[in-house]
């Protein structure tokens, strides 16, 4: 155990479950405590997890492509909630189509995250990220 | 509530109507006697259960893509171009996933959303908000036959708009469209949900309009053993008969290994024809569907074309009456239709090339499939026993009891132990048996096989192995081995 | 001149050398002990050999493009790209078709045009024109072993060139680079050429240096049935063997049904194996080449990859050492680098996913390359028994004879009375047996198989069938069948 | 037989037989007299073998990429033997690579051809061609 809590989930109504599944299990594998709260998860549910568990950052997944309208707003959400400066990742297949990453990654960005991930991302890559955002 | 599974009551099924059509405005477009003649003014060349039929006589496999875009117009533009520079033998409408939650709000966002920005904000055709007239626009414009395809628990209104609207097949079921697609729906609520819409198909039937129905075969699509979802394929099958449906499409979602997968498709040819005439259903037509890889896809797209012609390849072989096509942009989202339509021309070039060669008499896919029966009807007849006959009663006791128990699946009313790896062939076996009913001797055959599998690769059967096969095919592989 | 299947002697051998040194300017520049130190500075995992013996102790398919063009620069630029994003794990050298035929001149012209114009007036690689030192440069900056690949009648200049320079394995036979590749050239002519060929790499052999060799397998690449490529790739092995070649790669084009494509790579490692050691060579190396369909190509990108991609699978289902890999430019010219390499990841998808699955011992290929290699005895014998036991001059005397005769051949040499067509389910048969010499029961098979196809298209076995055939799989198809 | 004399053959160094092969073929089954020279014919083997046989039109097939090489000065050379305006036509793959066929169809027009055919040409096509061509 690193002494670091994780919040994953699917955002939205997402039902996407394998890549969670394993996201979350790699992670425990590698030392985090991490607080799954599976598929269709609002952003609501990932603020209250957080605050709960005083939790060190938030993994946001979606892969069916309304990313970008589930998250909007979510790092508003934080601050209001007292959850100020926590780091927030999002990663999957956030938008709808193949779509060049860059303008993706700057629009999520923009809507205040913390990382942008493309698709089919390696969990070896998500574990070393949160390793050097956390400090550890 | 307790559900059975018998047709339901002219009573019960009105009044439930009734409440249906509510749900959203446009029910009110739905008019049952209307539908019917509407149904019947189309050509037959148009009707999917005839197509289907013409190509089990002709002994062809048809192609079918996944399609759907928010903007109606964009929608046929994209249906147009996928059956002439596709070739599609048959269409979809692939339904957005607010549709599929019935949050017909939301849907109705991405639709102005869409008409603003001028891309699709929807991953899918929102059916509902657009209603019966739109429907028809759609489904009337196009020479080929178009069925709907979803993944909605409670799709009663959408089954309502799809057929007055002219599509003349309904993907779905109560077990494929919630467990892989849901994760708060009760079995026995969306069992009831799809009573209801194949009690429509049946009425529809009764009046004399034929539409086709297909339970979802792949389910989550990730390493998932054809003995599981032909099982429940079978099952989706006998309820939907109980309601007076009589045109059914089962099927299954590639695995990988071509022996395993045209056993599979074999094996539930054959089962579903067994039981259904077992129960009386002799009169029901059924064909087979093969789903081309459904599990993670590989990012580069000329890989993906590897990946989509192996499917191509193993649903000829197997002698499916369709295949539904993946695109080169599978790993990376919804395609454009340039990339749709390219799966659909390899996987055309493929099934006509090798129409005339078939593979379900080799010995090992015969002794394959003899395994897969044997595991689905351990798992079948313990579902009926659990039902005392009864198997929309035997399958929610199944699945509180994980004798039915889906891997990968996001469902809470799923019990999540069963655990697939496959074997050193790359055939799809099990680590974990979970509380499926199997012999002691089916037990025994899947540790061997991962046991040969481990001791080639030197290390222990452990849950790494599920890991690796998850990636496998993203990577290039079939079996995950260590590196 | 009566050639003999005779290790070349050393006077024979070096008279001949000088002069064929003469030929062009850059013959000068090979210097045979020089280039046997230079050969063996190679490192290890460089040598064409040595990478094909792994693969086979690895039990994996190897995979290799075609690719020249005019200009060295860019040469090296493709073959560069072609192992980074194409993935190859072995590399081509394609020569350009003027110095195939010793037209050193108008190769000249091609070099200066493809400078002046900036595009590749060339359809490959002018390895003469340029000589030994320009040849190391290439090889020497690749990761992986280079093969020269040609269809050359009289190649020894150019096998002096391409080993001097560094190049590890190199293509062709006195046989397989005239008849598809010539029209004028006797086939006495081209065994003495090659005779030189091999004696050169027999040489280097005994100077402790390894060069592989690969007989040309798919012929004319137009419905070769495997009976008649496997015979001629045995002949030309045995012809190698004989003068000190120590390592061969036995080659068959894809036909496209795939129990026979398997039946035919079983049948021909296990045949040339037991010819090599019934001649006594038993240190001979046997590896196999699967070469994806050789024949005319979908213009459709999307098909093509259909078709590479089934080549792709049948060639690591037959297990075969490598696969040559066709582009989704086939049909319309030279592939673009981005064509070949796109093609080369389609087959690299499929020879790692499928390389658990294994099909030579599936009864239906079993007993179909019992079948091949009952009409392989049938034509060797007889070879054999026209040259009194010596396969040099029985060679000569079966083309004079028709006792081998390669379907759709230019050459002058070749009887041309031949004619295969596919059987009902795509497996190459014979319409015309020619003179080759079956017996009464092959005869009988080749015909019912014609007829049992006659009969499902109700219609006469018939040339017909051969022009429908060779269209078929650019239409979309395997078997021509009427419209 | 429709009286109409055809020459055919494959020019330059090229030895792809099999379409020659079958166009010959098509070609004698619709009633045209077939002179058919193979593969690997010389610009003079052409002309030679119109001018003895009195040909009607001559069918230039070029495959292997060197087309545009090969085909360079045929029109002069018949002007010069004699024939003067006799219908030259080209197919096959004329040149190397996937090019824009109207840019290679220009070049060889250019180049005094009557007609210049794409890749993968039907026999069919190529018949209807002929007959009105010829006139028939
Ligand atoms: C399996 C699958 C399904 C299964 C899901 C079963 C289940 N319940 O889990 C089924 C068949 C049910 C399904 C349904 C649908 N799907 Co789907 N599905 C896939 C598929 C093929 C594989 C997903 C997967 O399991 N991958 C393997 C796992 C291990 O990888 P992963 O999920 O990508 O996650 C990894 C990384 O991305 C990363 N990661 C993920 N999140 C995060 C977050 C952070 C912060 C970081 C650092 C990393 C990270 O780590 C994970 C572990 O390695 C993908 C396409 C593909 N990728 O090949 C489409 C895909 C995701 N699906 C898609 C769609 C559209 C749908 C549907 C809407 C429609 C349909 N076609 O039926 C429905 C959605 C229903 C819903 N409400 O969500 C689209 C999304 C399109 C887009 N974004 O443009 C895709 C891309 C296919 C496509 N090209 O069209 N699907
Ligand atoms: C089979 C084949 C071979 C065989 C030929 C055997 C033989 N002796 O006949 C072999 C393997 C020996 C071979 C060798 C080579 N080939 Co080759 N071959 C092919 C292939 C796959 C099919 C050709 C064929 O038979 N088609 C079927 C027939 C029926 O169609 P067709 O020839 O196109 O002819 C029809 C029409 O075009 C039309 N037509 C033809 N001429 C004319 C003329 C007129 C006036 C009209 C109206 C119509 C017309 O009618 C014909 C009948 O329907 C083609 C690619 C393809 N098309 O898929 C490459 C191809 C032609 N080959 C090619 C090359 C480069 C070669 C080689 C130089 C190198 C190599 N890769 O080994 C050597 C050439 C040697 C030489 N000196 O000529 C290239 C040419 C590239 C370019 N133009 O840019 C091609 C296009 C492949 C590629 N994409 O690289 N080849």
């Amino acid at each position: 155990m690193n002494g670091k809590t994780i919040v994953t989930g699917v955002i939205g109504a997402d039902v996407h479950a394998v890549g969670n599944k394993i996201l979350a299990y790699a992670l425990e594998q590698a030392g985090f405590k991490v607080i799954n709260l599976g598929v269709m998860v609002s952003q609501e549910e990932y603020i209250e997890a957080a605050l709960e568990t005083n939790a060190d950052a938030i993994l946001v997944s979606s892969l069916y492509g309304h990313g970008e309208i589930d998250c909007n707003g979510l790092r508003q959400k934080c601050d209001e909630a007292g959850l100020k400066d926590i780091p927030l990742l999002a990663g999957g297949n956030l938008v709808v189509g193949k779509q060049n990453f860059e303008d993706v990654e700057k629009r999520f960005l923009d809507m205040g995250f913390t990382r942008v991930y493309p698709p089919g991302t390696s969990v070896e890559t998500s574990i070393a990220d949160l390793n050097e955002i956390l400090g550890l | 509530m307790q559900i059975k599974n018998q047709k339901l009551s002219d009573d019960t099924f009105f009044a439930e109507r009734k409440e249906v059509l509510g749900h959203w405005h446009t029910g009110k477009g739905v008019n049952f006697d209307e539908a019917v003649a509407y149904q019947k003014s189309i050509p037959t060349e148009k009707r999917f259960g005839e197509k289907l039929s013409k190509a089990v006589a002709d002994g062809i496999t048809l192609i079918q893509p996944r399609a759907g875009v928010a903007l109606f117009d964009e929608h046929i533009k994209l249906l147009n171009f996928l059956e002439t520079e596709g070739e599609a033998d048959l269409l979809p409408t692939t339904v957005d996933s607010y549709t599929r939650l019935n949050r017909y709000n939301e849907a109705e966002t991405g639709i102005e959303r869409s008409k603003e920005t001028g891309r699709s904000m929807l991953n899918g055709f929102p059916i509902v908000n657009y209603g019966v007239d739109i429907c028809r626009q759609v489904t009337s414009v196009l020479k080929n036959p178009v069925q709907v395809r979803h993944g909605t628990p409670d799709a009663r209104l959408l089954t309502e708009i799809s057929i007055a609207g002219g599509f003349t097949s309904y993907e779905g079921g109560g077990i494929s469209y919630n467990i892989p697609y849901s994760k708060a729906h009760s079995i026995e609520k969306t069992i009831a949900y799809w009573q209801y819409t194949d009690r429509l198909v049946g009425l529809y039937e009764e009046a004399g309009v034929s539409i086709n129905r297909e339970p979802f075969g792949p389910l989550t699509g990730t390493l998932i053993s054809p003995c599981i979802s032909n099982s429940v394929a079978i099952i989706e099958a006998l309820l939907a008969a109980a309601q007076g449906v009589k045109d059914i499409t089962v099927g299954y979602g590639q695995c990988g290994n071509l022996i395993q997968d045209v056993a599979a498709i074999r094996s539930l040819g054959m089962l579903a024809r067994e039981y259904l005439d077992k129960f009386g259903f002799k009169d029901v037509r059924i064909t087979t569907v093969f789903h081309q890889w459904m599990g993670g896809f590989p990012q580069d797209e000329a890989k993906a074309f590897g990946v989509i012609s192996w499917g191509a390849a193993a649903a000829v072989l197997a002698k499916a009456t369709k295949v539904i096509v993946k695109t080169p942009h599978e790993a990376m989202g919804v395609p454009t239709k340039e990339a749709n339509a390219a799966g659909l021309r390899a996987t055309k070039q493929l099934v006509s090339m090798l129409k005339d060669q078939d593979f379900r008499s080799i010995p090992a896919v015969i002794a394959e499939s003899e395994v897969i029966m044997k595991e689905m009807r351990c798992i079948l007849e313990k579902v009926e026993e659990l039902g005392k006959g009864d198997y929309a009663i035997g399958t929610v006791a199944a699945f509180e009891a994980g004798v039915l128990d889906i891997p990968f699946a996001p469902s809470r009313y799923n019990a999540g132990k069963v655990m697939p790896a496959r074997d050193n062939v790359g055939a799809v076996r099990f680590l974990e048996i979970g509380n499926m009913p199997f012999t002691q001797d089916l037990i025994d055959f899947h540790r061997q096989k991962l046991e040969e599998r481990a001791k080639y690769e030197k290390r222990q059967v452990s849950f790494q192995m599920v890991i690796d096969d998850v990636y496998a095919i993203g990577k290039g592989f079939l079996v995950g081995r260590p590196k």
